[in-house]
């Protein structure tokens, strides 16, 4: 029996970890429809969810719930089996692929030395939920939306693939946590010298996640829902888990390789390490709010609960904040001595990762309130006429300038400027032929 | 693993069938268009209609003058007021009668609001289909302000009946002119908006431009009316061709495009909003007192003889075709329908074209299943 | 009435001497009081002159109702007048075409052809009366096409020469033509509904 | 039998198996699964193997790329005449003949060479720094045969542009 325990025992912190990203995952994800529906309705002039919980905050659970007990219908000339199997398959593909990604330098599933490489090839897989689903449906309106993602992801992988390469090559490794490493050792982050493959990355990223203005594969005006039309219930919400958690990681695949992972802004900028408190600010700013609110609330009987809640969740927050100031002196476990405050030290790779990463996701929230759709060849002629040749490009003289700098020690921003410069004028005679 | 039988769809490399509607989401309505696809490309199409049809022509010999009024709102029941207004003159005409002076007034702020109205829906729901969720929400909000002035005119939004055979319903309630004026104030900037939105986005112009390019022969041949023949570079429209109302006391340019293409009716119907926007300022500087309705008698009793009245509607030539026989029921009682015929040049425009263009022309067409069905 | 014959004058500058509008306006007597109210009476222009050269007998009545030309055209040349008015008139527009039941009359209906003329700007009506098959005017206006199944849905009047002549507004199934006069309001085709829709009625 | 024979030999069973089932199976899209299970498993086999580079390319190339291409194209056919076709034709006892013998004659070398060919025992751990020996193996000691399988590839995707263009004219 202790033999069984303790041959579990390498077992043990993998497992916790796992439980944790994929709870703190599933939970982001859940937040992230709710924050896309609130973002956009506001672009909208409309104010999104307001009755479930105040302002609407527990739709996501409201939602879940609904799709959950929904009817479960399977198309009678559908193929049972890989109707079944296919929303599973985006599902696995999108979270397994999170096992890989750094979210603090102490903090991730684990760190294989080519895990870059893994995780696209892992989140590959997740194209053949779609395809596979709009097959298996045995409709016109799946299959053609199955047929349209299939082109599209496969096209805009390669340009992904490159601007990665970029990265790469700057990084020296294929190693997640050493490549944020590296930003680190190089005082930069990989988004200022390499502006043009980040991007493609980004443009790329929208393209993978079927996102607009690329959401052609479920694009509700002409193909009503795209692959998952006769989907319903529980694996309809599996395929809506999928892409929305293929948002958060091609967000964290972003963040990792370009924008520096967990590290804060500038982190050789020794004037700036007060931002290091930034944590602590954010939820004191929300305790703040909170009794602020909680004070403005007319003082009717019918408000009494909204302003308990008020002031719980302000009084929560203040907790929050004070457990981050923790000093080490009264932690001995941590005992390494390095930092004052331990507990803000540990939370802090995965505030200020979160936190890129939610910019980033805003992005594709505005995006999807701003622009019109793509059409179907104007896509494919933008990835491969566009994206993947200044991509390659862009390679190209970011190897010269790695060289430039290696042989005849110039100064490596320099010449990656100057080689992003040189890209740009590619893209430009690139841009002029299309019109 | 049982063997199993799957009746896939047949997918050969030749040609596939592809139903979009009656319940699609960008068919506008009860639509349906049967398209012959290659891959995705369309080679030919088939509008099949006719799911909202109610027999409106045949209702119009079966009540009176005045009772027929109403039905006319739920034809193009998005543009009730233009209906209502080439209706009312129509038997107008008939009768030899005309509207007071006060009563045209109205009549022109009242449909130019409408043409705003209607317009407003149609970019929102255009750009909807193309992909852009957000104008959708500001020109509601925009439309909302003309449906206010329209209920508080008269207590509908949608189905107004606003006119009335030889005049108006209602006199213009308090503050008519000043609401009328704030909305066009406020208007000015907000067509700006949705331009800033649209017309130099990119993917817009990729997605409108050279899709479904009507000539202007095509466009003749095919009957097109309104917009869509003005898209084709016609500077044809009723308001100056044969004025009615009191059209041919303002002054308003005709905005007409060159190629023909989705994003030139798109050009031509923003314009057309900032000219309304200008009819309307004339029109409510300009509002002369007087009486709201000719005399016409209470029972509405046309001579026997037959008349064809149109206006431009907001989506173009609305004309009221009506026989009389001397009774207080039209004997034939005939609506030209803008939408019916424009869409009758849908299979031209759509020819060659892919599917997600398919819906930027049914976009820009600007059918309503009401009038097209009737 | 002078305001209304502002409005019929042509307005565009590209309009040549419009013939029919002017001739009848000087025509029309003075508007007698309000209970008579506007009447047919008989036309006699350029145009009409023309149009009876060209095709003799098979131009029948030419009126001027509310100030609106109207020519009545036989069946059997029904088309070459449309291809005439079309291709030397101008009359480049088929704005309408529907037709009027008149039950007891023969030929039992008309045939309606509202054209227009962007040159000249000006309308003109023809009217054909048929009894169950009119030549159809396809080959000339492209318009045509829908307009003629519609008229063949309600009136049941057969097109000769319709590519694809089929209901369009009702389903092509349903028995009868619902615009005839002898078509009641409350009338129809209970098989139909009992079959397609599961229900007693559709009303 | 160790933990890592038990896992190797489960997962050589399952492609074996698997890659079976991509021949019997009557629709091609059951098949196209099977196919991807196999490379799946040998992608895994290889990442016992600590070549943990080839496992990764495996999956991104054979089952992310290749496969999804297969899938496609598959989707394009028509299905309903592959079904109703004959999955086996007239020869398959010849067939069967020849690939038994095949078998019995690769038994037969491995029992007789059974002493011989000793297989060299896998590193303990991964070789480090995995990814660069694996690229100073392709662009140093072996950068001529790398460049003409290279080049060869090329010469392919050309051919397939030729062969496509001259049937659209």
């Amino acid at each position: 029996m202790t033999l069984l325990i303790e041959s579990l025992q390498p077992l043990l912190i993998p497992l916790l970890r796992i439980i944790i990203v994929f709870a703190g995952i599933s939970l982001i994800v859940a937040y992230l429809v709710y924050a896309e529906r609130k973002i956009l309705a506001h672009l909208q002039v409309r104010l999104g969810p307001m009755r479930v919980g105040p302002h609407g905050l527990l739709q996501p659970i409201a939602d879940g719930l609904k799709l959950l007990l929904k009817e479960d219908i399977i198309p009678a000339g559908a193929d049972k089996w890989l109707f079944w199997i296919a929303p599973a398959i985006s599902v696995l593909a999108a979270f397994t692929a999170f096992s890989l990604v750094p979210f603090a330098p102490n903090f991730c599933v684990t760190d294989v030395n080519v895990g870059l490489l893994f995780l696209i090839g892992i989140s590959s897989l997740g194209i053949f939920g779609i395809i596979l689903g709009g097959w298996a449906s045995n409709s016109h309106y799946p299959l053609l939306g199955a047929l349209r993602s299939t082109a599209q992801l496969v096209s805009y992988e390669v340009a992904l693939g490159f601007s990665l390469v970029s990265a790469l090559l700057l990084a020296g490794t294929l190693s997640m946590k050493g490549i944020v490493e590296a930003q680190a050792q190089q005082g930069i982050w990989f988004a200022f010298v390499q502006p043009v493959a980040f991007f493609i990355l980004f443009v790329a990223a929208i393209a993978e996640t079927n996102r607009n203005p690329f959401d052609l594969p479920e694009a509700e005006s002409e193909l009503v829902a795209g692959f998952h039309t006769e989907y319903s219930g529980f694996r309809f919400s599996l395929y809506f888990l999928a892409e929305y958690a293929a948002m958060v990681l091609v967000s964290s695949v972003a963040v990792t390789l370009f924008l520096g992972g967990w590290l804060r802004p500038f982190p050789s900028w020794q004037w700036l390490d007060f931002l290091d408190y930034a944590p602590v600010a954010v939820f004191l700013a929300g305790a703040a709010w909170c009794f602020w609110e909680a004070v403005r609330l007319p003082g009717t009987r019918e408000w009494r609960w909204q302003r308990l809640l008020l002031l719980g969740l302000g009084a929560g927050a203040l907790a929050v904040a004070a457990g981050l100031m923790f000093p080490a002196r009264f932690l001995p476990a941590f005992g390494e001595g390095q930092a004052a405050f331990p507990v803000l030290a540990a939370i802090q790779g995965v505030f200020w990762f979160l936190l890129k990463v939610f910019l980033f996701l805003f992005g594709f929230i505005w995006f999807r309130g701003t622009f019109p759709r793509y059409r179907f060849d104007q896509l494919m002629n933008l990835g491969w006429r566009f994206m993947i040749p200044v991509a390659i490009v862009n390679v190209i003289f970011c190897a010269l300038a790695l060289g430039l700098s290696r042989q005849l020690g110039w100064s490596l921003p320099a010449a990656l400027w100057l080689g992003t410069g040189a890209t740009l004028l590619v893209a430009m005679l690139l841009r002029r032929e299309e019109v | 693993m049982d063997q199993p039988n799957v009746t896939t769809t047949v997918l050969g490399a030749d040609e596939i069938i592809l139903n979009m509607g009656p319940q699609h989401p960008s068919t506008h309505g009860v639509l349906r268009v049967k398209l012959k696809l290659d891959g995705e490309k369309v080679i030919g199409s088939e509008c099949i209609i006719g799911y909202l049809h109610r027999g409106v022509e045949k209702i119009g010999e079966n009540r009176t003058y005045p009772q027929f009024a109403p039905y006319v709102d739920r034809t193009d029941y998005v543009a009730a007021v233009s209906n209502g207004l080439g209706y009312c003159e129509a038997v107008e005409k008939l009768l030899g009668a005309e509207a007071p002076p006060r009563a045209r007034w109205v009549r022109t702020i009242l449909t130019e609001l409408q043409r705003i109205a209607s317009h407003l829906l149609w970019l929102g729901t255009h750009a909807l289909d193309i992909g852009a969720i957000t104008p959708v929400f500001y020109t509601f909000r925009e439309r909302e302000e003309i449906l206010k002035i329209f209920e508080k005119y008269c207590g509908a939004r949608l189905t107004t009946h606003a006119f009335r055979i030889g005049g108006l319903q209602y006199e213009t309630y308090d503050g008519f002119e000043e609401e009328v004026k704030a909305f066009c104030r406020d208007f000015e900037k907000k067509v700006v908006e949705y331009e800033e939105l649209l017309t130099e986005n990119r993917i817009w112009v990729q997605r409108t431009r050279n899709v479904g390019v009507l000539t202007p022969q095509d466009a003749i041949d095919m009957g097109a009316t309104g917009p869509v023949l003005r898209g084709s570079g016609i500077r044809w429209d009723i308001r100056k061709a044969f004025p009615y109302a009191a059209y041919d006391q303002f002054q308003f340019d005709i905005p007409i495009g060159e190629r023909g293409d989705t994003y030139d009716r798109y050009l031509v119907r923003m314009e057309e909003m900032r000219q309304s926007r200008r009819i309307i300022l004339q029109a409510i500087e300009s509002i002369p007192e007087g009486p709201i309705l000719a005399r016409v008698g209470k029972v509405i009793k046309p001579p026997p003889g037959e008349v064809y009245h149109s206006i431009e509607a907001p989506k173009g030539e609305l004309g009221y075709y009506i026989v009389s026989d001397g009774t207080t029921q039209p004997y034939r009682l005939r609506i030209r329908p803008p939408s019916f015929i424009n869409l009758e040049a849908f299979d031209k425009m759509v020819r060659g074209h892919l599917v997600a263009d398919v819906v930027a022309i049914i976009g820009t067409l600007d059918i309503v299943l009401g009038e097209v069905d009737r | 009435m002078m305001d209304e014959q502002k409005k019929e004058e042509p307005k565009p500058a590209a309009t040549p001497a419009g013939e029919a509008k002017p001739a009848a306006a000087a025509a029309a007597p003075k508007p007698p009081a309000k209970p008579a109210g506007p009447a047919p009476e008989p036309l006699d222009n350029e145009l009409v002159r023309r149009l009876r050269a060209r095709f003799g007998t098979a131009v029948g009545e030419a009126t001027l109702d509310r100030k609106q030309a109207i020519v009545v055209i036989g069946r059997e040349r029904l088309l070459d007048a449309c291809r005439y008015l079309k291709e030397e008139e101008k009359f480049d527009f088929l704005t309408d075409l529907t037709a009027v039941d008149w039950l007891t009359r023969s030929p039992r209906f008309a045939v309606i052809l509202n054209l227009y003329s962007f040159p000249r700007n000006e309308r003109l009506r023809l009217k054909a009366p048929v009894d169950a098959s009119c030549p159809s005017v396809t080959p000339v206006w492209g318009t045509a096409d829908w307009l003629e199944r519609e008229c063949f849905d309600m009136f049941g009047i057969v097109f000769e020469g319709h590519p694809g002549l089929k209901r369009i507004l009702l389903p092509d199934e349903w028995k009868g033509h619902p615009l005839r006069k002898d078509y009641d309001i409350l009338k129809q085709d209970t098989d139909w509904v009992r079959e397609n829709l599961g229900i007693e009625s559709g009303q | 039998m160790s933990f890592a024979q038990a896992v190797f030999y489960a997962l050589a069973g399952v492609a074996v198996v698997s890659a079976l089932l991509v021949i019997t199976r009557r629709n091609p899209v059951h098949s196209a699964i099977w196919l991807i299970i196999t490379l799946l498993s040998v992608a895994l086999l290889y990442l016992q193997l600590q070549a943990e580079f080839i496992a990764a390319v495996q999956i991104i190339l054979y089952i992310g790329g290749i496969m999804v291409l297969f899938l496609f194209v598959i989707m394009l056919v028509n299905l309903d005449v592959a079904l109703r076709q004959e999955q086996f034709n007239r020869q398959w006892g010849v067939a069967g003949l020849a690939a038994l013998l095949l078998a019995a004659e690769l038994a037969g070398v491995i029992y007789l060479g059974r002493g011989t060919a000793a297989l060299p025992q896998a590193p303990p751990g991964a070789l480090q720094p995995n990814t660069e020996l694996i690229g100073s193996a392709l662009y140093q000691a072996y950068m001529l045969p790398f460049e003409i399988a290279s080049l060869l590839l090329l010469v392919a995707m050309v051919g397939a542009v030729v062969m496509a263009r001259r049937k659209a004219a």
